[in-house]
């Protein structure tokens, strides 16, 4: 057991995986010498040399393109896309190619690459640079996508990811990097497609995303002293997605929040509020409520930015109002 | 406006300047290519033209959904890249990608049997006419979305690498092409990380239907672009495929022995519109028959017939491929459309759609 | 009046405001000479020459930047991106710089900008020339978006998106093309922001969008004939969305039907749905129905890509067996 | 695998070559650039020195959030533009770009409080350091993700050509930047069309950690690639005011007579990190002194004084300079915080945020 940060546990799921897996390659900016601009890489071209390890020039499609076209010629592949923002320079490169390859070939091309890359606000970088993209990536057929939110969950489910012969586009959350949390010793595979109930509960469903979860811990547990129970549950991976655990827990309290960083429209929110909203309507109790980020681009400055990004308050008070 | 118009010379069609083919160049017969292999460019090329000319037949015919590029005039290219390179090697195409699929061995009865949206085609009738593949002939697919498989050809380049396999990847593409981003990011990438890569640009003049030297800022968009990636500009015949497969030839020795990418202009035309039933009138008069003129397949078979082969040999080679063309025809056409059950397969690796448990 | 398609609505809509307004310019790939790879723009170079209406290189990141520019430095513009898929390969220029500009330059940028682009499948041209990507833009901040159903539409909608000052992006849908409809005489100008009930009804909503708005109404044609009253409303705008419209209607009716081309996770009819379960919960008489493209990427073969996207069998079908 | 690594010699920073400055070319001394202009350069290096100093400390004292890209040691790119353009063109610059931000006339205060998030920030605080904009005067904004601004830029030139002005956009962006997609559509597209812009790429070696040499397949990463878009070659040394403005001033005048783009490769260096606390420590032993010896700022005093301007007026400039970065500092540490309603206006035209009825 060891206590390690989420953005060690990075370097650590890698280091895993590509000891396991002698073919198993890794390419992004600044990813070698410097060990990753959010030093989540460190570590790894020492000990896997620059041939496995390998800086890439500034473009984003041709590190897509590569580790695709490595990936479906027998390479596994790790691409790292800086900020997640930039999943918007390689879209096509993802959406239309990697995610697509499989089924438009009729079964024949496989292409088994993780696309890891920093997500989400909380760090003043402005619109550009602090965006929460996961549903970019959710709502495009052929593409698993994964978000956790601690460091063992990251561990586990990045090993996950590198296993699974699909692509997967794998969150990183920028403000969790620092946080902290034990770790077990020896390997660690997690599975795709199991949410966690993080925190029991019997009069509402909460259920929320990397930095959102701990947000929707902390207002569970002043929602626990004021009398409401609430369930808690950490989605981690948004495809596949956990439908039985969730709806499971719905259907025991009869009330759901989601909590999202992304904005508003057409969030994993939505998704699964329009999930229950179909198959367990008969055992809601109340309105589904979605807290998000409001519709806008994401303001840089801190009292801004803290004001958009739903908080713990935000979602205590949430459910004050609406439960009571 | 209008004078404006007549000013810039580019909107009507009557001013724009025809753009002829280069004189065929003899001297290429005399290049040390072992009979055998020409023989089997030639065959290559009655293949490709023979399937083209059956595959528009049947969108004629409605048979053919969709939409298909033919190659039809652009043979060479196909032939003579595919003469140069190993069964193991990888070649990407775009959405005019019958002709590399038909070059790489994939058999003519699955590629027309997906053409016609059948359950025996190539992909099952997932694909359709854009997305030609077939792994286990090195056939890493056809792309439509232009420039993204340049940088995926990169990436089995950069397999090969891995592997320390001496592979090499191909990967074709259009005059057009060369403007978009990807196209730019592959050619720097490669270049850097010293893939066995060989880009072949096809410049057959054309986007769909816009010329493509009114939107590029130098006359070749590949050849004079070579030397900002430290690549030499190689420009080639695209209709003279002793001219590609020499070209090819070399680009494929430097990226096997180590030395990298290689990018090729080979210079064509295509004898019919861009897609399916486009005429093609935006060509300026004239300009369509001078290329016809220069026929790669007529001209090729003057050069066998100079170089001793039999006319004999030819035509039989011609009646081989017309009955393979005639028996793909009817597989296709036999083949039944795909079961509703072909629909939710084959999004991931368990075969299945499943998105949620 | 007179009978137009829906293609030729396109061109007539821009010619309108290419009279009214000699600022107003176009740029796109084929859009010129060729009159458009879908005949939309045929005739437009002609009136209005070359400086106007000008073809461009294949760089769509080139083309929206350059309509970007030009529309925040006083010019409005319209850009043409041939295929909706391709919106990937320019997706950071509308996503990550059209769409933010204003916000994060404190409201000093302008871009009165439409983006049209042709939508959707049925034209048996595979996974990366059939998508509905509507959502692509829907869950952008900063953009609206428009998808018109009818030729009169197609008009109106298209002029309302070219005088607004903020950038839209207006999705033709390639099904429709060939699809006729009465087009008064004179100006036409519609009012972005607003649903329109197609068809009245009492028993349950059904909310459709472009191709999907003849196929709903088809099968409201056929339930009726079985008894059961289907209002159907054709969205018209994503963004803004007429949420007045759809929430009374489903007060009305008690039931929600939404019908997608997109796939499954993330649409439109997932925000709908979300909005309708929290804000007018105790108005619903049954489980919120999505009817969608399933998540799968869009298949070639007439057959599947029948099989795939929504038909007015399955909306009755659907209606039909949850209503029962 | 480490004798890899030092085989390749690229990730061991001491086997790293530094890249030192060329020498200072006396020979600028003489263009006829008048000295008033000189003088307006000498006071705008001045300022964008002072000011991102500034930002430097306040930073360290965590009063700017987020993150900050300083142009220290790059002064003379910005101010020898600057000089060379009139107040009604149009600028276009990266998330690096306080510099060019400054040297449109900016003033110093809104900028400043924009970098501590500020309610008088240029931006109400809601763009930060990365986004630096003022409309008025022509400084269309700073673009954080790399390559989009020179694609906008185009379009802002376009939009002079529509509008029959001659205004020129000139977009600047970093050696790193010469590898991606919109580089390269952006360099094609303005050549075509003809475009009065300017592109004007700062070399200073280094993209954010990684020197753009090991990833970039020509040496100079613009300059050699000018070819490739029917483009001179133009390098200048991006230390020497005079040098750059020069270069400007040429691409300026095409650009204004209907000439067409012009692509300029300023060789220069940063004195710090890519961003906020990067200690720039994967810099070779002796790259940073031998640039910092060619200090572009020194360098041009000692200039000046050559061009017989007295010691008295350069310090004059220096003061009154450093009163205005008080000033500025004190504008910004004592205005607000943006208040809560400024989070859901001007996302649209009407300044609100509604996405519904
Ligand atoms: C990114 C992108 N933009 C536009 C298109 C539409 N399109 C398909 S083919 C084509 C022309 C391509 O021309 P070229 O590269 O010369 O190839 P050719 O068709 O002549 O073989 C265009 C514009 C596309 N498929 N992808
Ligand atoms: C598309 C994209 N990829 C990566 C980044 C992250 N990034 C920000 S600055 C930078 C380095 C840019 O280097 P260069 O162009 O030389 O400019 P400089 O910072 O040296 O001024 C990188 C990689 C980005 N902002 N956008
Ligand atoms: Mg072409
Ligand atoms: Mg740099």
């Amino acid at each position: 057991m060891a206590e390690l940060n989420y953005r060690e546990a990075v370097a650590h799921g890698i280091a895993q995986e590509m000891r396991r897996d002698p073919l198993l390659v890794m390419l992004g900016e600044d990813i070698a010498d410097a060990g990753g601009v959010f030093k989540t890489t460190v570590g790894l071209l020492d000990e896997f040399g620059p041939e496995r390890v390998r800086d890439t020039p500034i473009s984003e499609q041709a590190i897509i393109g590569a580790a695709a076209g490595a990936a479906m010629t027998g390479i596994p592949t790790i691409a790292e896309i800086m900020f997640s923002d930039f999943i918007a320079v390689c879209f096509d490169m993802i959406v239309n190619e990697v995610a697509k390859a499989r089924y438009m070939t009729g079964g024949q091309i496989s292409v088994p690459m993780v696309i890891r890359t920093a997500n989400g606000g909380g760090s003043r970088f402005g619109a550009q640079h602090s965006q929460s993209v996961e549903n970019w990536c959710m709502m495009i057929p052929g593409l698993k996508v994964v978000a956790p939110s601690t460091p063992v969950d990251v561990i586990g489910l990045l090993a996950a990811s590198i296993r699974d012969p699909d692509p997967v586009v794998f969150f990183e959350h920028k403000s969790l990097f620092a946080t902290k949390g034990e770790v077990p010793d020896g390997e660690i595979v997690d599975t795709l497609g199991t949410a966690a109930v993080v925190r029991q509960g019997t009069d509402c469903t909460i259920v929320a995303l990397a930095l959102m979860v701990p947000r929707a811990l902390e207002a569970a547990d002043r929602l626990a002293e004021e009398g409401i129970s609430a369930e808690v549950i950490d989605v981690r991976t948004l495809v596949p997605l956990d439908t039985e655990t969730l709806l499971g827990s719905v259907v025991k309290t009869g009330r759901l929040y989601t909590v999202e960083e992304n904005p508003r429209l057409c969030g994993w929110g939505a998704e699964i509020t329009s999930i229950v909203a179909e198959e367990v309507f008969w055992d809601l109790d109340g309105p589904i409520v979605r807290i998000t980020t409001p519709h806008i681009p994401l303001p840089s400055a801190e009292a801004l930015e803290d004001l958009a990004i739903p908080s713990a308050d935000r979602v205590h008070d949430t459910v004050v109002k609406t439960m009571g | 406006m209008s004078t404006d118009r007549a000013e810039a010379g580019r909107h009507d069609f009557a001013l724009r300047p025809s753009r002829p083919p280069a004189p065929v160049d003899h001297a290429n017969e005399d290049l040390p290519i072992p009979l055998e292999t020409r023989v089997e460019m030639y065959r290559l090329q009655q293949e490709l033209r023979q399937f083209e000319k059956r595959a528009y037949d049947l969108f004629m015919q409605n048979l053919v959904k969709g939409t298909s590029h033919l190659s039809l005039g652009q043979e060479a290219v196909a032939a003579g890249v595919a003469a140069a390179i190993r069964p193991d090697d990888y070649t990407f195409a775009t959405y005019r990608g019958h002709a590399h699929t038909l070059a790489r061995g994939v058999g003519m009865g699955p590629v027309m049997a997906e053409l016609l949206g059948r359950e025996d085609g190539l992909l099952g009738g997932k694909g359709g006419s854009m997305h030609l593949t077939s792994v286990e002939h090195g056939m890493m697919g056809s792309y439509a979305i232009v420039g993204a498989h340049l940088c995926i050809a990169n990436g089995a380049a950069w397999s090969a690498q891995i592997r320390g396999t001496d592979q090499v990847a191909v990967a074709f593409f259009g005059d057009g092409t060369t403007n978009i981003g990807a196209f730019h990011e592959a050619l720097n990438f490669a270049v850097v990380w010293k893939l066995p890569v060989i880009f072949v640009c096809e410049n057959n003049l054309y986007m769909e239907y816009t010329p493509s030297d009114f939107v590029t800022a130098v006359p070749h968009p590949a050849a004079d672009r070579a030397p900002a990636y430290g690549l030499e500009a190689v420009l080639v015949d695209g209709n003279d495929a002793d001219a590609v497969y020499e070209a090819a030839r070399k680009a494929v020795e430097l990226a096997r022995s180590g030395g990298g990418p290689s990018l090729i202009e080979a210079m064509t035309y295509r004898h019919g519109g861009h897609s399916r039933a486009d005429p093609g009138k935006y060509r300026p008069d004239g300009e369509v028959d001078a290329w016809l003129e220069r026929d790669p397949i007529p001209m090729y078979h003057q050069r066998l017939l100079r170089l001793g082969v039999a006319e004999g040999q030819l035509t039989e080679i011609q009646q081989e491929v017309a009955q393979r063309v005639d028996d793909a025809t009817e597989y296709a056409k036999a083949s039944a459309p795909p079961g509703d059950a072909a629909l939710m397969t084959d999004v991931w690796a368990d075969g299945g759609s499943a998105w949620r448990n």
